[in-house]
């Protein structure tokens, strides 16, 4: 950056600095990280459309793709109004605050081998740091829009996510401890790409801290089940109510990012982020493509297992989601911490057979699962042609009246 | 409406360390995502546990039993589907059975069986609502929309029969108003093949949910006794383990013709007459409907579909009380007739009157959340409670 | 009471016909009841005296071998030519699953009736449906108040005599057709 | 809560997971059921055309075969029709000035249809009524005053009124295979 400025202008004071920083900031999260949270969207619409028997969004763009280009000008165009008993400050910067959370993150998350905004060598203490921004934010937005359902709304995401981020960082420690740093571009190093070299599968006690992590993410995106803080069935719609127009916007495009990055996260620490298992040093660009590829397939696979939750279970009421938090998570991230421990003290450089033991679990749990998957197929009654396994397609059900 | 007669008194205390806490007072309704229809609960909470939730109804109020005094006998019929429009037909029958009774008219057999088809479809499509909003409701959206999908095919065969959707105004004094199409017959018997299995995909995909179960289990509890001393009736008065169904105890129609058992809440999930046993004796009654629709299609007889009614009806003056299991259970219609061809006063005593009666009983210390189950549960439709 | 041990729902104590309810009233209050009267099943029911009401619902919720622990109905029919508001109470029997009707006669200026909410809840909603439709006031009730109308409204709609009020708070309440001669 | 519950409360909650996601993954792979209505139906499918024989749609009434004899105008609970029929000698029967019917007030409940002699009054499939005012949604059917149908003895000869009448007589029959148990057995 330094010698990028030096080239363009003659003797560059800081505001040349400052101005290239904030222009190549811009472009990056208007260019990517704001289109990463609309795609999401269309993701999640898409699916719940499907696994609803419906359609999803399909008029704008190619099979409905920009969508959230759309959702976006509509916001934008709408006006926003802001309750006269509201705390006006407070609520105009609640959104902000929120975006920065979500916006944030994005500085340390790995795309590939050299595509990174800034490898920090703290890089997941300060992602779980800049993350739970968002909880300031929700709070602000719900205390201060001066509305009972907002302030209960608000209340309950301050609740929330404060306690599912002590699960959330000591399912982190085990992989922490496992590579020896905190930096994510490290912590992907110490894994391989072949799937039983991954941290998830190094020792049983990372494998359940695998499920941990991911449900403690979900508590902390306020996603299904435990989107209380925006239930619409409950509090009309949570910490949200008095928002409109494009502030409301941009709180639920914080949301969706989050879910990004939530898969990010997962696919960076526990399932071996960008590596590929061919070397293809000598051209660089396909190689950093396909690490970019690899890692992208493997954040939105998480991204679809979590809309998938989303349209599946219903939501825990608030008194079961700190049952769950402290008695059950809780408990259970404390025993892999120790666990992992113990296994890297009795197995120094790793178990023999674990590894490929466990990789061969997993894939049997999921054969179980996809004859379940096939069970209910076949009790449905559903003749060859009312199947489609293209997800885009939009052709009805033949021999519906 | 203002807040008459629901001044709640604030109780302000302050704990040891002289922080004052105050109750809050939450109005939920009558524009509420889940207050089915337009209800309205003032509710007092400490924080989210409510300490009292209050009803207040009349949102709806039509007054339908005065109409019932100015149209005449027939003209009335169309009113009975707004009384209770997610489960028309048994509204119908009701009004139906009233005016025959009154007059001593003889329905023809064939005239009965549709009746029974049309009000167990209408049982059914009004159960698939009432389960699906409640999964809706509790947070699942994906139930709902395969519940509605199921309740479009009987739309569509309801259509098909009597041409309306909804308000089907399908029963006439004296019978039906029209026969069963032809291939009607087969097309009911393939959805009911189609549709039973999809009950059980239901129940895998939500009824046995751990999250689902755990949000309805020991919430509500009415125990048998409370149950019958407010009058609960139907799937309500049944989970709460009262083995209890006008269809078989008070046997009206050509009930008896057919044979089905009666659900009830055993405390699978919590106690006997929590929210689960109200919902899961719903979901098994749904099977039972399905039972009871296919017999009456098999022993189908012929004849005439309707008696001879004379266009100006004028019944015998007398009064008359008739009882008959709607969707939401017994539903009561007293009549009185003067002699002329205006009915002189009807009252219709409904199930959800009776259930939203229990609502402050049963929800003192629940959670906010938990009220929203509890009236889905007890499957509260705003205009059988006004009328 | 007997009620919940119909949970197994076979019925357990015999149903009682009409007629023999009926003996065992006129046994026990004598004149507070009127006759037999109705032709079937669903409306053979009898007169009783106002004041008498109380004692009569809880001789017929308490009485071994009646057991009415159920009150199906209850419901306010106006009579302008006898000047008189009449209240049926359609009373059923769970263990015994049989069925009665009582009719309580009240002046139709001033129709005052001692309340049921003590013998069965349920009476408590019902009797404010017919103070708020018809005017009845029930004597004892624990919160009579309008449940149907607003609490403003005037008049009491469901009586025979009843004329629509022009507007209610502005508003208007009826809209002239738009099918002009 | 002992261990036992506890490990209990685990596995239930997996595995009922797992089975409701195993549904939902089912449904992954099945087409979608909705009609993408108004605007992409297939190939000249019309939604009118589809609906059954029965459907109550908006109503119609052919004034050619109209008896002006008022049984629509009594049957109807809420007196939304309202028809001026005078007799006049000189044209030989009723001549009718106006026959309004207020679609905004009609609730489809099909009363008027039943008692008309000759099926002039009729629901139609069709459903889309919306309109811009309340005045609109009267409907006027009679434009110029119109002499009533007298029905012929033999049936009717008249080419152009005879289609119409067939097609009054088969929507009546509809009901009257209600009175007479035309049941497909």
């Amino acid at each position: 950056m330094q010698e990028f400025v030096d080239g363009l202008v003659a003797n560059p004071s800081w505001v040349h600095y400052l101005g290239a920083m904030l222009a190549f900031g811009g472009i990056v999260v208007f260019g990517f990280v704001l289109p990463i949270a609309g795609i999401t969207t269309w993701v999640e619409r898409r699916v719940a459309g499907r696994i609803q028997s419906r359609i999803g969004p399909n008029r704008t763009g190619p099979a409905g793709f920009l969508q959230w280009l759309a959702d976006g000008i509509k916001s934008l165009l709408k006006e926003d109004i802001v309750p006269d008993a509201a705390d006006a400050p407070l609520f105009k910067l609640a959104p902000y605050v929120v975006m920065t959370g979500f916006v944030g993150a994005f500085v340390a998350l790995p795309f590939g081998g050299p595509l990174i905004i800034a490898d920090l060598n703290v890089g997941i203490l300060y992602i779980t740091a800049v993350t739970s921004l968002v909880v300031v934010g929700i709070l602000m937005a719900g205390w201060s829009s001066n509305n009972k359902w907002s302030l209960l709304g608000g209340i309950r995401s301050a609740a929330q996510i404060v306690s599912y981020e002590i699960p959330a960082g000591l399912s982190i420690f085990p992989i922490v401890m496992l590579s020896g740093a905190l930096s994510m571009q490290s912590i992907i190093a110490e894994q391989g790409a072949a799937p039983w070299r991954w941290f998830i599968f190094n020792n049983p006690f990372t494998f359940i801290a695998f499920f941990i992590f991911f449900v403690a993410a979900l508590a902390e995106g306020n996603r299904t089940p435990f989107d209380l803080p925006e239930a619409e069935s409950e509090l009309v719609m949570g910490f949200a109510t008095e928002y409109s127009g494009m502030r409301n916007l941009l709180f639920f495009m914080a949301e969706w990012g989050n879910l990004y990055v939530i898969g990010a996260i997962v696919a960076t620490l526990f399932l071996g982020g960008w590596q590929i298992p061919w070397a293809l040093a000598e051209h660089p660009v396909p190689r950093v493509a396909l690490q970019f590829g690899t890692f992208f397939l493997k954040s939105y696979f998480w991204v679809f297992v979590a809309v998938w939750l989303r349209w599946t279970l219903p939501r825990i009421r608030v008194d079961q989601m700190m049952i769950m938090c402290w008695k059950y998570l809780v408990p259970l991230a404390f025993v892999n911490l120790l666990g992992t421990a113990a296994w890297m003290v009795v197995f120094p450089h790793g178990a023999p057979g674990v590894p490929e033991l466990l990789c061969v679990a997993a894939a049997v749990l999921l054969g179980l699962f996809l004859r379940r998957v096939r069970y209910h197929l076949t009790r449905a009654g559903l003749k060859r042609e009312e199947l489609s396994y293209n997800i885009l397609a939009t052709e009805r059900i033949p021999g519906l009246g | 409406m203002g807040l008459a007669g629901f001044e709640v008194e604030v109780q302000r205390e302050t704990r040891d360390g002289g922080l004052a806490t105050e109750d809050m007072t939450l109005s939920m309704g009558p524009q509420h995502p889940s207050t089915h229809g337009v209800l309205r609960f003032v509710i007092r909470a400490d924080g989210e546990v409510m300490k009292e939730a209050i009803p207040d109804i009349g949102y709806l109020h039509r007054s339908i039993e005065k109409i019932a005094e100015k149209v005449g006998w027939h003209g009335f019929m169309p009113y009975t589907d707004r009384v209770d429009y997610v489960a028309a037909m048994p509204c119908n029958q009701g009004w139906a059975m009233a005016a025959e009774r009154l007059a001593a008219i003889e329905v023809p057999k064939r005239g009965e069986y549709c009746r029974v088809i049309a009000t167990e479809f209408s049982r059914i499509h009004s159960h698939l609502l009432s389960v699906g909003s409640m999964a809706m409701d509790i947070g699942a959206y994906t139930p709902f929309t395969h519940a509605i999908r199921e309740r479009e095919y009987i739309n569509d065969l309801l259509e098909e029969l009597c041409g309306a959707r909804l308000t089907f105004h399908y029963m006439r004094i004296g019978g039906v108003g029209w026969d069963l199409p032809p291939g009607w017959r087969d097309k009911a018997l393939a959805y009911i093949k189609r549709f039973e299995p999809l009950i059980d995909e239901f129940n895998d995909l939500i009824s046995w949910n751990k999250i689902y179960t755990e949000r309805l289990a020991n919430v509500a509890v009415v125990s048998a006794r409370d149950a019958i001393d407010y009058n609960l009736v139907g799937p309500n008065l049944r989970g709460s383990g009262v083995r209890y169904d006008v269809r078989r105890d008070e046997p009206y129609s050509v009930y008896p013709d057919f044979d089905f058992d009666i659900p009830v809440g055993r405390g699978e999930m919590g106690t006997v007459g929590d929210c689960f046993d109200r919902y899961i004796v719903r979901i098994r009654e749904m099977k039972e409907s399905c039972k009871i629709v296919r017999q009456c299609l098999e022993k189908l007889p012929g004849g005439p579909v309707i008696a001879k009614v004379p266009r100006n009806f004028k019944p015998p003056a007398g009064d008359c009380y008739v009882r008959l299991e709607s969707a939401r259970g017994d539903m009561g219609w007293y009549v009185v007739s003067d002699g002329t061809a205006f009915p002189y006063r009807c009252k219709i005593r409904t199930g959800s009157f009776a259930a939203i009666s229990i609502v402050p009983k049963v929800s003192r210390n629940l959670m906010i959340a938990d009220l929203i189950a509890v009236i889905a549960s007890l499957d509260l439709v705003a205009p059988e409670i006004d009328r | 009471m007997a009620g919940a041990d119909a949970v197994g729902g076979e019925r357990l104590m015999p149903a009682l016909e009409a007629a023999a309810i009926h003996a065992r009233l006129k046994a026990r209050f004598g004149d507070a009841i009127g006759d037999l009267a109705g032709t079937r099943r669903d409306n053979t029911c009898a007169t009783v005296a106002p004041a008498k009401i109380v004692e009569v619902c809880r001789f017929l919720k308490t009485e071994s071998g009646l057991e009415f622990d159920c009150l199906s109905n209850l419901s306010g029919v106006d009579y302008p030519k006898r000047s008189v508001i009449q209240v049926v109470y359609n009373l059923y029997s769970y263990p015994h699953r049989h069925l009665f009707t009582l009719k309580v006669d009240t002046p139709r200026d001033n129709p005052v009736i001692p309340t049921l909410s003590g013998l069965w809840s349920h009476a408590d909603w019902q009797e404010r449906e017919v103070f708020d439709l018809l005017g009845v006031v029930f004597e004892g009730h624990p919160d009579l108040r309008r449940i149907l109308m607003p609490e403003d409204w005037p008049g009491h709609p469901l009586r025979k005599d009843f004329v629509e009020p022009e507007e209610y708070h502005g508003i208007s309440t009826s809209r002239e057709s738009l099918l002009k001669a | 809560m002992g261990l036992g519950a506890y490990l209990r409360n685990i596995k239930d909650a997996a595995l009922t997971i797992a089975d409701g996601m195993a549904v939902t993954a089912s449904h992954l792979v099945r087409k979608p059921y909705t009609v993408q209505y108004p605007d992409r139906l297939p190939e000249g499918v019309r939604v009118q055309d589809t609906l059954p024989f029965r459907y109550r749609g908006m109503l119609e009434v052919d004034l050619e075969i109209c008896t002006a004899c008022l049984a629509c105008e009594r049957a109807c609970p809420i007196d939304c029709i309202v028809i001026d029929a005078t007799k006049d000698k000189a044209a030989g029967g009723f001549v009718m000035t106006r026959f309004d019917i207020d679609m905004a007030k009609c609730m489809y409940c099909g009363l008027c249809s039943e008692p008309c002699p000759t099926g002039s009054i009729h629901h139609t499939p069709e459903f889309e009524g919306a309109d811009y005012s309340l005045e609109s949604m009267v409907r006027k059917f009679v434009k110029a005053p119109v002499l009533a149908y007298k029905p012929k003895k033999g049936g009717e000869t008249d080419p152009e009124i005879a289609p119409i009448l067939e097609r009054g007589m088969r929507y009546i029959a509809e009901f009257a295979s209600a009175e007479g148990g035309g049941g497909e057995e």
